[in-house]
């Protein structure tokens, strides 16, 4: 382990801090909640979910929450996951799969914009987001 | 400098002065218990505690480490602090009862009896730890330390085995304040009989109270410094810084010009004569023992006791022991006569024994001896005349019951008698002293037949040896009392100084000469003489004689096959004529 | 160990590994999540973490998930499967693993709410249950030596004192110095070869107190920057940390810490590459409470008996082998670096006028919610006791708090509403002490208290000046035959002026603070003490020779119809009475040893 | 020179620090010993030249004692041993000159044996009386007075 200057302390700091940030941030901007209950599983929602953790950590967004739940009741059309900006409705969208999920990160989750091609429906049950 | 007021009276001390120092200096006592002028304080018994007002605020401190302070008002035995002293040595009491500082100190403070249980009524030990900071500050050896916590804690070795860094100097022993620590009495006192030397009580010491000069030396078989490098303790508190450790014994060469012998005399060892028992029968003691016995810096301090501590009731004192007697020494002594007579005055003066003088001759000799011989025959003593034969403890009688008898032939009245008494004084004779021949073959001095130093002539060159600028004096010439031998010392020291005086030293006009044209170079005489006084001249082919060395012995003269070389006064012509002249008739 | 790129997890799951909850199998229950997890393909996705001790012990083992807050208490292996599916898989929180208060029925799952963390400010305690102690990225993550690139490239030692002592930050090891002038005394001690050192008190010998364990656990960092800092502003040349033998865990957590701050080039030679030099070496205490006074401290790293010295000359003067010596306490080095990061004045606006900032208490005894409490000083007793204690369990009522361990005092109920802080506890007869509360309710009998913390600290007694060694013995031995019904007037009268010479005249402090549990309990429950002398009788049963056991009949048939339990298990023959029979208790021979009363299940026997 | 008891003529060489002293002691004491030993008084044995010897016994001495220091005696430290060297080789002479060897002794006499001196002189004086006159005078020729 090389010794550390001033610098490299600082960098150190902010590398670990991007996988750390969620042992004590509180408020968060957006909320990914893919539904992994048996089918969404089944259907492949593990790689949805990573497929957006890389999106987080490419870009090292600090006030993304990840999160899974079980079934959303339509297996037909698992994988899905629920995008819910802080203030907004939240989205469902369906059938996904890794390459429309960086899509829709890239639309929703930065942009604001809902991509409405691969949403099943806006608004539903309301979750806080404490 | 600082000023403080101590009970109320005001006083300026350094900066850095304890509270208790200052007190001191007041004359005021404050008592201490686990405090020593020459450790560093512990504050541990909390006996010292004073009150002590700074600033507005009082509180109780303790006197023996809290240094002053400006405008410190202190009182030594405020209630408040004499409150909490008591109850302290109240606890002290009931830990250590049998410590005799805590009872005195208890007494003082009103204390009968302490409201603790006592554990142990025997235990002497107040945890002080004086003997471990000795041990440790003082002596360096670091061989004991309090072991355990709280109420267990006590002092011990490591293990409480034996430890090895000990070095039994007993110093542990001489600071604890209670006597706790008891210690194998090693340089005790010896019995009187075995040997005289009684043993160090200090390592730095007077060697007798008549030492000349009364100057006090370092034993260093005794001496804690030479074994851990630490104590010191005697050169901190000498005020005249006269100690110095680092001082060695050193061999010291001098040049001089004449040397006076004055190496004195061995008493006889009385040993040496079986029958009168010494060394084997308690109370036959010899003179000089006696002498030690009655002098006022001996063992008991002047007084004439027996060996079981009473006086004796009667005192025989055998004259000639040793001397004027062909199986030991023919010549006699001369001073056994006069100090024995000494002897019975100073028993008839210190105790109510009868004194019986078994003598051959009363030699008298000197100013008023005489007179001190009448002297004591009016005083009572029993003198009996003829040698005594036996001193033995085997009793035939009733009262000679655990007395001494002496059996002596009496001359005067011709008849073998028994005299039973407590104590027999041997007056051993003098002897030549115990490295006598040593001393004789270093200074080349010859000896008389009884083997002390030969004076070069009785009459004429009575205090010169036989070697020039060599004097004696006293009675490594002969036996001799202390007038003679102040006389004998003062005509020693005459002839010396007459020598330096002089400023030249006559040679003997006997010395030898080499006459050049005859020498052929041999060099036989250059190998011949002892005081190396021939040198061989390389150039000349010649051999040389140096005046200053040559001593006149003529032993080269001899061997000079051409005859070079002539011994002055002694030439080979002159004995030659002498031998004519000496055989003519 | 190199720094392998960190990966992006979603949950991090906080496992409590303080010694409490490791003792409760804490680490059992990190493997069962780690195989759970592993069973379930989400080690990609949730990570275990463990971190030092949370702080609400009472509950342990305990977990929390992160994001979230979510709070789970008395884990079992057991339950942890089902746990890892329910939450971690399926993303729902599992109810009844989380924490319910007693009186109400819906659990809090986050921690937050939970109302023994609400009211704490944590400022020592910052980063636990937040970082894995043994990795110093974590620290450095949590902000961590960034307080000590400021003292080191921004501020000059002075600006750093300064900063100290406008903070007000005092001692917490018990005496309440302030620590910004201690510092500035060390500071200005002439050293004629430069040598200067800084120590960190980690002895905590009072029982009860495990504030600073917790520290040195979860966050030793903390303890390290802190000393770094205070070594500049010192200027000391080498540090201590002097921490009990009986914390194993601290100490192996304290030694990785400075490995690493090592590796880092964060201790040792030329720091962060300024040419600041320091490094810290860690002594491992004996296991003498002594030595927690700093000079007897300063012995024992010596090597020598572990005994006080008399002062002055004080530590800051002439300490370790003659140097001067800054002693703080470990919780108060924590609080360093939070006071450079934030300043003095932020610092100075939490506590009272004369205390600042926070103390850490470590809250046991007869309470619902045992742990260590981190509360801003001026806090109420009553806040402390009920809001975040939770009050006394099975609805005792609360009789009294002591505070300082055994060289603190007994504060009665009524002093309920009392602010804490240094002044007021001593004010009250205790003392802040290291912060330890132990709280008793009416079941306790305060002479017992009395007697229990004075044999601890006549125990401990290093024995070297009278008063403490025999005195607190002595004290002992009147306690002891109080509670025993020997007592007498005289032995009371004997007692308070004992306890007054030992506190007045003893060397150090524990002799000067042994007394004050009795004298405080002779303060406030002077009454106790004359029942148990008049009246021979110990209200609070617990004085067991004064208790008298009877048997009441006629429960003892009806109820009990002659069980003849209590016959058999008492040792000394003193039940007579046959089955079926009404027992009776043959007083001359009960020994009181209370096995009778508490084997009858019909609440026959009465102690009176 | 009554032809009735033959007086043997003796000659002395006695060093000057003991044996001459030890004489002069015995005289001091009164002892009386054999007038026929004519003593010549050297500094040292050592001076004793084997001429002297033999110069004596031409001169018409019967004996000739050389005596000087007690070994580790002599003032001058060596003297004495050398005296004893000597008179080894020069008895040995003696005889090839026809001369007894009884006649020439040596003999150590410290400063205060003034008796061992007496006793010396007697018996060395019977013992030459017993070996008779010596007559070992040259015939024909003065003896040039060197």
């Amino acid at each position: 382990m090389p010794k550390l200057t001033i610098e490299e302390l600082e960098k150190l700091r902010e590398e670990v801090r991007k996988t750390t940030f969620i042992r004590e941030q509180t408020q968060f901007r957006a909320k990914i909640n893919v539904h992994m209950g048996t089918c969404g599983l089944a259907a492949g929602a593990r790689n949805i979910l990573n497929a957006f953790l890389r999106e987080i950590e490419k870009r090292g967004l600090t006030d993304v929450l990840v999160t899974t739940s079980g079934c959303a009741g339509l297996c037909s059309r698992e994988p899905m996951a629920t995008i819910e900006i802080a203030g907004q409705a939240p989205v469902k969208y369906v059938d996904l799969t890794e390459k429309k999920a960086q899509e829709i990160f890239e639309k929703h989750i930065l942009n604001g914009e809902i991509v409405t091609a691969y949403a099943l429906g806006i608004g539903s049950e309301k979750t806080d987001l404490t | 400098m600082i000023t403080v007021t101590i009970d109320g009276k005001k006083i300026q001390v350094e900066e850095g002065t304890t509270i208790l120092k200052a007190s001191e200096k007041l004359d005021i006592k404050i008592p201490t218990l686990c405090y020593h002028p020459l450790i560093e304080p512990y504050a541990a018994c909390r006996v010292c505690l004073v009150e002590v007002n700074l600033k507005g605020k009082t509180e109780l401190m303790t006197s023996c480490n809290t240094k002053v302070q400006e405008g410190m008002e202190i009182q030594t035995a405020s209630p408040r602090a004499l409150q909490s002293r008591r109850l302290n040595v109240e606890m002290l009491l009931a830990r250590a009862p049998a410590a005799e500082p805590v009872q005195r100190l208890a007494r003082d403070l009103g204390i009968e009896k302490p409201r603790f249980p006592i554990k142990d009524p025997t235990e002497k030990c107040i945890l002080c730890g004086l003997c471990v900071r000795a041990c440790e500050q003082v002596v360096g050896a670091c061989a004991i330390s309090f072991i355990d916590r709280g109420i267990e804690r006590k002092v011990m070795p490591p293990f409480g085995e034996p430890s090895e860094a000990c070095i039994g100097c007993t110093a542990c022993a001489h600071f604890c304040p209670t006597g706790a620590i008891s210690y194998e009495d090693k340089y005790g006192r010896k019995v009187i009989h075995e040997e005289l030397y009684l043993g160090p009580s200090t390592a730095i010491r007077v060697p007798i109270r008549q030492a000349v000069p009364m100057v006090p030396f370092i034993d260093e078989k005794a001496c804690i410094h030479f074994k851990t490098g630490n104590c010191q303790l005697c050169a901190k508190v000498c005020e005249r810084q006269a100690i110095n450790h680092e001082m060695e014994d050193e061999i010291v060469e001098i040049e001089v010009g004449s040397i006076i012998m004055a190496t004195g005399f061995k008493p006889f060892d009385a040993r040496r004569i079986p029958a009168y028992g010494y060394g084997r029968l308690p109370n036959v003691i010899t003179a000089l023992e006696f002498e030690h016995l009655v002098n006022a810096s001996g063992p008991t301090g002047g007084k004439i006791l027996m060996t079981n501590g009473q006086e004796p009731k009667s005192v025989g004192i055998v004259h000639c022991v040793g001397s004027r007697d062909e199986h030991y020494n023919e010549y006699c002594s001369r001073i056994c006569c006069m100090y024995s007579l000494k002897f019975a005055h100073l028993i008839k003066e210190k105790t109510e024994a009868d004194i019986y003088d078994f003598y051959i001759d009363m030699r008298c000799f000197g100013k008023g001896y005489e007179e001190f011989y009448h002297r004591l025959l009016e005083e009572g003593t029993k003198f009996i005349r003829g040698r005594v034969a036996e001193i033995t403890d085997l009793a035939l009688t009733k009262e000679e019951e655990g007395k001494l008898i002496i059996r002596v032939e009496d001359t005067l009245l011709g008849v073998v008698r028994r005299v039973p008494v407590d104590m027999v004084i041997l007056a051993t004779g003098i002897e030549p002293s115990v490295d006598h021949n040593q001393i004789a073959k270093i200074f080349n001095i010859s000896c008389s037949q009884d083997m002390f130093f030969l004076e070069r002539h009785p009459k004429l060159a009575p205090v010169s040896s036989f070697s020039d600028g060599i004097f004696l004096a006293g009675c490594c010439q002969g036996p001799k009392d202390i007038p003679d031998t102040v006389a004998q010392a003062g005509a020693a020291a005459a002839e010396a100084l007459a020598l330096a005086d002089k400023g030249v030293f006559a040679l003997e006009p006997v010395t030898a000469e080499i006459n050049e044209e005859l020498c052929s170079g041999c060099q036989i005489c250059v190998g011949l003489c002892p005081f190396n006084a021939i040198t061989y001249d390389r150039e000349k082919d010649i051999s040389i004689v140096n005046d200053a060395l040559c001593k006149g012995c003529g032993t080269c003269v001899a061997a000079c096959p051409s005859g070079a070389a002539q011994q002055r006064h002694f030439r080979d012509k002159q004995i030659m004529a002498e031998i004519e002249g000496i055989l003519l008739l | 160990m190199a720094v392998e790129k960190e990966k992006l997890y979603r949950i991090h799951l906080m496992v409590c590994a303080g010694t409490a909850c490791v003792s409760n199998r804490a680490f059992e229950i990190k493997e069962a999540l780690e195989k759970e997890i592993k069973r379930q393909g989400l080690e990609n996705e949730v990570k275990v973490v463990t971190t030092g001790c949370n702080g609400f012990c009472e509950r342990g083992p305990l977990m929390v998930v992160q994001p979230g807050n979510i709070f789970y208490q008395m884990l079992t292996v057991k339950e942890i499967p089902y746990l890892v599916e329910e939450h971690f898989l399926k993303g729902r929180p599992v109810k009844k693993l989380m924490y319910q208060p007693p009186e109400e029925k819906t659990p809090i799952p986050v921690l937050s709410e939970i109302q023994f963390f609400k009211k704490q400010v944590l400022v020592a305690l910052r980063n636990r249950g937040l970082i894995d102690p043994e990795k110093i990225e974590d620290y450095i993550a949590q902000d961590g030596y960034k307080s000590l690139v400021k003292a080191l490239t921004q501020m000059t030692p002075e600006e750093i004192i300064h900063e100290v002592t406008i903070s007000g930050l005092r001692g917490r090891g018990g005496a309440g110095f302030p620590t910004g002038l201690k510092w500035q005394l060390v500071r200005n001690a002439p050293s004629p070869d430069g040598e200067k050192y800084i120590v960190c008190n980690g002895d905590e010998g009072d029982p009860g107190a495990y504030m600073d364990r917790s520290i040195l656990e979860a966050d030793p960092h903390t303890v390290i920057e802190g000393m770094l800092i205070g070594a500049k502003a010192i200027g000391a040349t080498k540090g201590f940390i002097y921490v009990r033998n009986e914390y194993p865990l601290a100490v192996k957590r304290i030694l990785i810490a400075i490995d690493q701050a090592r590796d880092y080039g964060l201790l040792g030679h030329d720091i962060l590459g300024t040419g600041f030099n320091f490094d810290i070496r860690v002594v491992r205490g004996a296991g003498a409470f002594v030595c927690g006074e700093e000079t007897a401290l300063i012995a024992s790293i010596e090597g020598r008996l572990g005994e006080p010295r008399p002062r002055p000359p004080y530590p800051a003067e002439k300490g370790l082998w003659g140097k001067p010596t800054c002693i703080n306490n470990v919780e108060t080095w924590a609080n360093i670096p939070v006071i450079i990061d934030r300043g003095g004045k932020w610092f100075a606006s939490i506590g009272t006028p004369t205390s600042k900032g926070t103390k850490v208490f470590s809250l046991v005894g007869k309470i619902n919610n045992t742990g260590l409490v981190e509360v801003p000083m001026g806090i109420t007793l009553r806040e402390i006791i009920y809001d975040i204690g939770g009050g006394i369990p099975g609805g005792k009522k609360f009789k009294a708090v002591q505070t300082g361990g055994p060289s603190g005092g007994c504060i009665p109920a009524e002093k309920i509403d009392l602010p804490i802080d240094y002044e007021s506890l001593t004010e009250a007869g205790s003392m802040m002490g290291s912060g330890g509360m132990v709280v008793m309710d009416e079941d306790t009998c305060m002479v017992d208290v009395a007697r229990y913390f004075l044999s601890f600290t006549q125990d401990e007694s290093c024995g070297k000046c009278t008063p403490c060694r025999e005195g607190t013995k002595a004290m002992l031995d009147i306690l002891t035959r109080i509670t025993e019904g020997k007592g007498t007037e005289e032995d009371l009268s004997l007692l308070e002026e004992l306890a007054y010479t030992v506190k007045e005249t003893s060397l150090c402090g524990l002799g000067k603070t042994a007394p004050n549990p009795v004298l405080t309990t002779l303060r406030y429950f002077r009454d106790e003490y004359i029942t148990h002398i008049r009246d021979k009788k110990c209200p609070a049963h617990v004085c067991r020779q004064l208790n008298v056991y009877t048997i009441d009949p006629q429960i003892c048939l009806e109820k009990g119809h002659g069980c003849d339990v209590c016959r058999r298990n008492c040792a000394s023959e003193a039940i007579i009475g046959a089955k079926g029979e009404a027992h009776k208790i043959d007083q001359s021979k009960c020994i009181k040893c209370g096995v009778c009363y508490e084997v009858c299940n019909f609440g026959a026997v009465k102690v009176d | 020179m009554s032809n009735g008891s033959f007086e043997p003529r003796l000659v002395g060489f006695l060093c000057n620090w003991c044996s001459y002293t030890g004489a002069d002691l015995a005289g001091t004491a009164r002892m009386v010993y054999a007038p026929n030993i004519r003593i010549i008084r050297v500094m040292c044995s050592g001076r004793v030249d084997s001429q002297f010897v033999l110069k004596a016994f031409r001169e018409g001495a019967d004996g000739v004692l050389i005596s000087g220091c007690h070994p580790g005696d002599c003032h001058y430290q060596e003297g004495n041993y050398k005296a004893l060297r000597r008179y080894k080789l020069l008895v040995r002479m003696l005889e090839q000159l026809g001369i007894e060897k009884e006649r020439c002794r040596l003999a150590w006499v410290s400063a205060s044996e003034g008796a061992r001196f007496q006793q010396i002189v007697n018996e060395f004086t019977d013992q030459i009386r017993r070996l008779g006159p010596l007559n070992f005078r040259f015939d024909g020729g003065s003896h040039e007075q060197a």
